[in-house]
């Protein structure tokens, strides 16, 4: 959601006398960010706002910590959770981590077709993993585990609900950049809007990996 | 001459990804964009980084005015025995109210004012990093602040106390809407402090000045930039918290219900993790302002500027470890009160760090004690006291007596009142001639000054001897019967604090009056008032819309001062070479031809305003988060394919598409 | 802090726009995703025999590594701004260690 | 430089700004000072220890207030200092000097010395308080809106408790033990908190926490509960009693008494139906039987928790051996028989405190505006409105339309409830 030509112009040489940020793209087409540290706000944003996600995961996975042990006999985690299954929904995800990479090369190679195919079956994997939450969700719920049944019933949903939501948000940002790049509208520097949605999707993918052991596989 | 241009009609390629010929008002349809530079308009839809910074500020004191009516309300009550101004329910919702709106409502988004409006003039810089974000913010701020404080009519305020312990704030145990409301209002509030922080780390690693090593930032600037990372990670941690209260709420989960095997401590460590780091969100601001404050009536830099820039920066990462001081009584068990406890203590050192060179700077300076400089010092000396206070909070098994008495909540008052609040009025004498280009008067000011001082002394003051005589707060009366007798007789210093209560207020209202005199008659004030020594004085007062005609390039920390003062370095001579005018002049001339300013939009006041309707929809009904929820998606999509600039089609009439100049003009937009 | 400042700003200018433009041939990234996928088969496996003791350290081992490719070579940071690095691990190092405590003051590691 | 001196705003009452904020911090200090002993503080004076935690805590507090209190006039003093001497007098611009590393290092070391001294005596203290391994007496002690609830089980401890006794409002103790409180709440964080005994101790439901108390000398100490704790937290008082050894015997005696039915015919009597018909459903008076419709004599057993949020009300079986009631926020003693037991000397103190509430000494008005109507007295979440929310079940007692009649037999009752 960046603007402009705010930035101080480069008026001296000893400041920051390389300040170009075009990601790659090879063509010097004067678009000069010249920017305190040479790097995009953008990207810059977005780096912080995922360390800032750091503390709210963690805040969820504690909560979760804290409360797995605490439900009625039968429906605890051990019970209930299917790994096998999970462990395929883990890899559809992890894999779609690739894919994302594979768009933003493509993006920084300027190659439209490739890059909207690969964010295509990146969304189409986020949707995989997000259909196996739901299915997981269900049949969990099935088995009597609701978001009310027990405290460990309402930090699991808590938790993995949390990263659901942002999956979510992913394939709906993957999917308007599919949508608008065919319509030739992306704003801004190209590239950078997909390497940006990519940072996003694999941060969402590492707190996955966190989820995946310390909730599904260690048992408590 | 100085061109503010429009874009032109065609977009210049600006990165292979915008395609030539798309107008941008197509976008949203036939919706035209909000160009008018005058009028309500021009403040609804604004943008510009200046107007939103007044915005906030304005809002904030409306707030501290709302605040402040319900501490007087409170002291009122317990100004004699057995109070009858406030029923018992009404007297909780007052304190809570009271404690949310000053700290959510007031100083955070004051500070937030400053900081919107003086960073980017401190950085030489012409807006922040995400102006529509910025907006965004702000809109968030107050329609947070409004969502929050229709809970009084709406079936009563939030009664929990601000730091809702739970179970208390159970729907069991508090049936009304308040404590939803309070949470609901919150998150939103929430929003706009994490994209003002976002937007404001972003706006000064990156949109500095030529020359402006971060080393040689203003120091006002440097404290907010450590703020905006606390808040950067403060702020999901309160989400969590609040989520986990929400679901519990309206949605019947149990994470605090006991009866379901909940540990309520879990709140209480969610809470403060983020509540800690907060007291220093609200006080490193006005530690920044003093900071500029002091050595400008000093006639001298800084003392030690790297100690006042590291001990900030210790202060703000210490202050993560911490949070548990406010729990010594709640059973953490011996070892990690020890270890919080030492912790604690560790924190008064950066914090000493910062007395220390404050008064180093005033010691061989030529002090000039305009208001802004007393209230300054009235800070260093009101601070100490509260910060004084503090360690003997820190002090565990001394703590077991203090906590939840008079005696902590002197404590903050002194180091909120006597730190926050003091450096914000300090601020405002200081920059209002800035701000508004005219000068506070002096008169009033001393008098605003010194009824100020008194008052707080007053009110907070005998709160020490209260509290350690062993009232304890949030009580909604207090009786004869354990209020002694003699010269630590409860009552006396109850009554004591309830007038000079009164006394602030009139402290306060001497401000109003001030800036009402002010804006009526004061004439013009001089370019640099105060032979100031930063660079948000090296432009017009009040600064034209793009702050700078030319971007100065930095050579030294002072910059301002150093274009107006030469210094013989052998004997430290100081001669004036420059007059502020001639130091504008000379940038002035050197004025950009093409400067783009970010144009006003109509989404972020529309983003923002679909969350209290959706806040509204959790606690009443449903169909209100759906249309909510699609009042978010359509602005968001808006916002996203909206360009930064007006296209000149949105122009009436259309503007001329190129500039005066004929070439192609440099598009620096990236948008996101 | 001055130092850690300077240190940043010079690694914002040492890495303006170029020296992290390395590029990897898609190759490279399809070998760390089959990494990832080893890993990820390991620590499943892991889950259905007892190696004892052991189990606890190495799953958390393996689930870390796995964390870190991610961040190093997906996203990129190994080659990028140190600027980023900071603002990340700023984040994530408060988060792990904030949180450690947190869950201590519960007893929680003393547990089981 | 040339400033026009018109600039410069008057300076005369800068001054004296230091000095006037000294005697806020001369009255900080004046009450750290006021050590002991001064009968005429408030009851809940922070610092005026009555047994050994308080004194520990004591001894830590004094010096860390004192060495506070330096720190802070010194600030004081050289910020006066500064403020007087370096005003704008026309001199010379100041050289612009940056700072002096080596004062600043110097500047920084030393309040760490300080703190690294505090820190050493504060951890010693903490685990000091914290020991439990000599304990001489158990109670528990249970938080709820609004009162506190005390249950000594049987034990070998607190000279030997055979059965157990339940009582609230006042926590009766043996002086000179060592006694350890097991502290809980059944709803909201409660705090336990008796200033001249030790510093607080939170309630928290589903939790068991451990404080000391030991008083060296008889009378009553006051404490109040500090955790906000809803509606009527500012009403939920408590009071701590000491007893000599012997004295506490001759309490525990008393408690353990059977039930002792009024005589028949008497007003008493009458309110002991009364009683069982309004109360009793709540309120727990030990050994108290009725007749059921088959004519058998059956015991009366309170059922709070189908009627309360907190699932308990005050066991009534001694009453008027307590002082005060409802959340040891009303007397039961008028106001001149409450100052003769308040103001006992430690000997007399015990006799005194055990005589109980005689019927010359009953503060009928307080009681009464409390059977008559408690919520009105102490606000409580028991109208039906607020029964909603909470499935018909009340916190606090709930008005019972009682009749002045029925008050008068039920006071009769109970005033025979020692
Ligand atoms: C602006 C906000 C602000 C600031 C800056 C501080 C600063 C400090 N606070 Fe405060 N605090 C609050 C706001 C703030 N606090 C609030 C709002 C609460 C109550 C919340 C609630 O319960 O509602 C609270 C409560 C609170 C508690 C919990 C009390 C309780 O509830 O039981 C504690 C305990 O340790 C504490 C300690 C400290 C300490 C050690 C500092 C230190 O940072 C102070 C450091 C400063 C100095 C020490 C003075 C200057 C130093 C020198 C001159 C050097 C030499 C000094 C020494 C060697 C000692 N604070
Ligand atoms: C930023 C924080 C902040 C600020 C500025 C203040 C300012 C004040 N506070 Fe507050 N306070 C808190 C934060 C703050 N407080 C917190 C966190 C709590 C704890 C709450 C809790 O326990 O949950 C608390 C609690 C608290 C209590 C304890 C309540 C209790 O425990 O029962 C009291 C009691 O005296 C009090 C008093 C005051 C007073 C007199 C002021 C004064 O400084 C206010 C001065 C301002 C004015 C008086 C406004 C001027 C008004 C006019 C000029 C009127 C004219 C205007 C019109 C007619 C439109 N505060
Ligand atoms: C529905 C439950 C309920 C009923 C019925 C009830 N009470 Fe109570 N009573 C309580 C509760 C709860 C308290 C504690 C209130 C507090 O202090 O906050 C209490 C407190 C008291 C106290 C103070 C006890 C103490 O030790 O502090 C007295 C005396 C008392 N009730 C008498 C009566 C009498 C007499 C009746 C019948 C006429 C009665 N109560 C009926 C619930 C009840
Ligand atoms: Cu119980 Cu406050
Ligand atoms: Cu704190």
């Amino acid at each position: 959601m960046s603007d402009l030509a705010l930035q101080p112009t480069q008026a001296s040489e000893d400041v920051h006398a390389a300040g170009h940020d075009d990601h790659g793209s090879h063509d010097d087409h004067g678009l000069v960010h010249a920017t305190s540290t040479g790097l995009s706000n953008n990207k810059l944003g977005m780096w912080l706002f995922l360390g800032s996600e750091c503390l709210l995961f963690g805040g969820l996975i504690s909560t979760y910590m804290l409360y797995r042990g605490r439900h009625s006999a039968n429906l605890g985690p051990d019970q209930i959770y299917d790994i096998p299954f999970t462990s395929v929904s883990s890899f559809v995800l992890l894999m779609s981590s690739l894919t994302m990479v594979l768009a933003v090369t493509s993006a920084q190679r300027r190659d439209e077709r490739r890059m909207n195919l690969w964010l295509t079956i990146t969304a189409l994997l986020g949707a995989t993993f997000v259909g196996g939450q739901v299915y997981e969700f269900t049949s969990f719920y099935h088995e009597g585990l609701g978001f009310t049944t027990s405290l460990f019933g309402s930090s699991f949903y808590t938790l993995t609900g949390f990263h659901g939501v942002h999956v979510t948000v992913g394939i709906i940002m993957l999917m308007a950049l599919v949508g608008i790049n065919k319509r030739g509208r992306i704003p801004g520097d190209r590239a950078e809007v997909v390497e940006l949605v990519g940072l996003y999707w694999h941060f969402v993918d590492i707190i996955w990996i966190l989820i995946f052991t310390l909730v599904y596989l260690i048992p408590s | 001459m100085t061109i503010i241009e429009r874009p032109s009609l065609t977009p210049v390629v600006a990165g292979s990804g915008v395609s030539v010929g798309v107008k941008p008002s197509q976008a949203y349809g036939s919706l035209r964009r909000p160009v008018s530079s005058t009028g309500w308009r021009s403040w609804v839809f604004t943008v510009d980084h200046k107007k939103l910074g007044i915005m906030y500020g304005a809002v904030a004191m409306f707030f501290f005015l709302v605040g402040g009516v319900e501490a007087l309300l409170i002291r009122a009550q317990l100004a004699g025995p057995n109070g009858t101004v406030l029923s018992a329910g009404l007297y909780n919702e007052m304190f809570t109210m009271h404690a949310t709106t000053m700290v959510f409502l007031f100083v955070m988004p004051m500070a937030a004012g400053f900081a919107n409006y003086l960073v980017p003039l401190q950085i030489g810089a012409r807006d922040v990093a995400f102006p529509r974000m910025n907006a965004f913010g702000f809109w968030c701020f107050l329609f947070g602040g409004i969502f929050l404080n229709t809970s009084w009519v709406l079936g009563g305020a939030a009664d929990g106390g601000w730091f809702m312990y739970q179970p208390n704030a159970n729907a069991l145990f508090s049936p009304s809407h308040g404590i939803d409301f309070w949470g609901l209002g919150l998150q939103i509030t929430g929003i706009a402090s994490l994209t003002g922080a976002l937007n404001l780390i972003v706006t000064i690693l990156n949109m500095r000045a030529p020359g402006m090593k971060l080393m040689k930032m203003p120091i006002f600037t440097w404290m907010i930039l450590v703020v905006q990372f606390l808040l950067v990670f403060a702020i999901p941690v309160i989400t969590v918290a609040l989520f986990l209260l929400m679901f519990q709420r309206a949605f019947g989960a149990t994470f605090f219900d006991v009866g379901a095997g909940a540990d309520p401590l879990l709140w209480q460590h969610l809470f403060w993790i983020f509540g800690h780091p907060e007291v220093y969100i609200l006080v490193l601001p006005s530690f920044g302002i003093v900071s500029e404050v002091l050595p400008v009536f000093s006639r001298k830099p800084l003392f030690g500027y790297r100690f006042v820039v590291f001990s900030g920066a210790a202060i703000g990462f210490t202050g993560w470890g911490v949070w548990a001081h406010h729990m010594f009584a709640s059973g953490l068990g011996p070892v990690s009160v020890a270890v919080f406890s030492m912790s604690t203590m560790l924190i008064a050192i950066p914090t000493g760090v910062k007395i220390v060179n404050w008064t180093l700077t005033l010691w061989g300076g030529k002090l000039w004690f305009t208001t802004a400089m007393m209230f300054a010092i009235g800070l260093i000396v009101e601070f100490t006291i509260g910060g004084l206070s503090g360690v003997t909070h820190a002090v565990a098994p001394s703590d077991t007596q203090q906590t939840d008495t008079y005696y902590i909540v002197a404590h903050f008052h002194y180091v909120i009142f006597g730190g926050a609040v003091l450096g914000i009025f300090s601020g405002f004498y200081y920059w209002w001639p800035k701000i508004f280009g005219k000068r506070l008067s002096e008169k009033i000011g001393k008098w605003n000054f010194w009824v100020t001082i008194i008052g707080m002394n007053l009110t907070f003051g005998p709160m020490h001897i209260i509290g350690l005589q062993g009232q304890p707060r949030r009580m909604m009366n207090w009786t004869e019967a354990r209020a002694g007798e003699g010269f630590f007789n409860l009552g006396f210093w109850n009554r004591v604090s309830s007038s000079g209560a009164f006394i602030l207020a009139c402290g306060v209202g001497l401000f109003l009056i001030n800036v009402i005199v002010t804006t009526r008659k004061a004439e013009k004030a001089p370019l640099d008032p105060w032979d100031a020594r930063s660079l948000e004085w090296m432009t017009s007062s009040p600064p034209k819309e793009h702050n700078f005609d030319s971007i100065p390039v930095v050579h030294s920390l002072d910059e301002f001062f150093h274009r107006k003062y030469e210094e013989n370095h052998e004997t430290g001579e100081l001669t004036k070479v420059a007059t502020a005018e001639e130091v504008l002049a000379d940038l002035e001339a050197h004025a950009d031809a093409h400067i783009h300013m970010p144009s006003p939009s109509y989404w972020p006041i529309v983003l923002a305003l679909a969350l209290p309707i959706m806040g509204y929809g959790i606690i009443f009904s449903r169909i209100l988060i759906v249309v909510g929820g699609l009042l978010v998606l359509l602005s968001m999509f808006a916002w996203t394919l909206e360009p930064s600039v007006a296209d000149d089609t949105d122009y009436d009439p259309p503007g001329d598409p190129r500039a005066d100049d004929g070439g192609p003009t440099k598009e620096l937009a990236t948008h996101v | 802090m001055s130092a850690t400042t300077e240190h940043l700003e010079r690694a914002g200018h040492d890495s303006d726009g170029h020296d992290y433009v390395e590029h990897h041939p898609d190759s490279f990234y399809v070998k760390i995703a089959l990494a990832l996928a080893l890993l990820t088969g390991l620590e499943v496996t892991l889950t259905y025999v007892d190696i004892g003791a052991l189990f606890l350290p190495l799953l958390l081992t393996l689930m870390v590594i796995k964390f870190f490719m991610v961040v190093l070579f997906f996203m990129h940071l190994k080659f990028d701004s140190k600027w980023f690095s900071f603002l990340f691990y700023t984040g994530l190092g408060l988060a792990v260690g904030v949180y450690l405590a947190f869950l201590a003051t519960f007893r929680f590691f003393m547990s089981s | 430089m040339k400033r026009s001196k018109s600039n410069v705003p008057s300076l005369q009452l800068v001054q004296h700004s230091p000095r006037h904020r000294g005697w806020l911090f001369g009255a900080v200090g004046l009450a750290a000072a006021a050590l002991s002993g001064c009968a005429k503080n408030a009851p809940q004076d922070t610092f005026d220890p009555a047994g050994s935690n308080a004194q520990k805590i004591q001894d830590l507090q004094v010096p860390v207030f004192v060495i506070a209190g330096v720190i802070g006039v010194i600030v004081l003093a050289a910020i006066g200092f500064v403020v007087i001497r370096y005003r704008d007098r026309g001199q010379e611009m100041p050289e612009q000097s940056h700072g002096k590393p080596s004062l600043e290092i110097a500047l920084t070391i030393l309040p760490a010395l300080i703190l690294a001294g505090v820190g050493t005596f504060t951890v010693k203290t903490i685990f000091e308080l914290a020991k439990t391994d000599d304990t001489q007496c158990i109670i528990n002690v249970t938080g709820q809106q609004w009162w506190w609830e005390y249950d000594y089980p049987a034990q070998d401890g607190c000279g030997g408790i055979k059965a157990p006794i339940v009582t609230s409002g006042q926590l009766v103790i043996p002086t000179g033990q060592n006694v350890l409180l097991r502290i809980t709440s059944r709803d909201v964080i409660h705090s336990y908190w008796i200033p001249r005994l030790n510093g607080k101790r939170d309630a928290v439901p589903g939790r068991v926490q451990t404080l000391r108390l030991e008083a060296d000398q008889p009378g009553i100490y006051a404490g109040q509960c500090t955790e906000f704790c809803g509606l009527s937290h500012a009403n939920m008082k408590m009071e701590a009693v000491a007893l000599y050894a012997s004295d506490f015997e001759t309490w525990k005696a008393n408690q353990l008494e059977g039930y002792t039915a009024p005589v028949d015919g008497s007003a008493a009597k009458q309110g002991e139906a009364v009683f069982t018909a309004n109360c009793s459903y709540c309120h727990q008076v030990n050994d108290l039987t009725t007749t059921n419709a088959a004519g058998e004599k059956v015991p009366v057993l309170a059922n709070p928790d189908q009627y309360i949020v907190s699932g308990a009300a005050p066991n009534l079986s001694n009453l008027m051996t307590r002082n005060t009631f409802a959340g040891a926020t009303w007397d039961l003693l008028t106001p001149a028989c409450r100052d003769k037991v308040w103001k006992a000397v430690p000997e007399a103190f015990g006799a005194l405190y055990l005589q109980g509430v005689t019927p010359e000494c009953l503060n009928q008005v307080d009681l009464r505006e409390w059977l008559r109507n408690a919520p009105a007295k102490k606000p409580m979440y028991s109208s039906d409105a607020q029964k909603a929310n909470s499935g018909g079940k009340v916190r606090g007692m709930p008005n019972l339309g009682l009749k002045e009649d029925q008050i008068d037999l039920i006071i009769a009752y109970l005033l025979e409830r020692n």
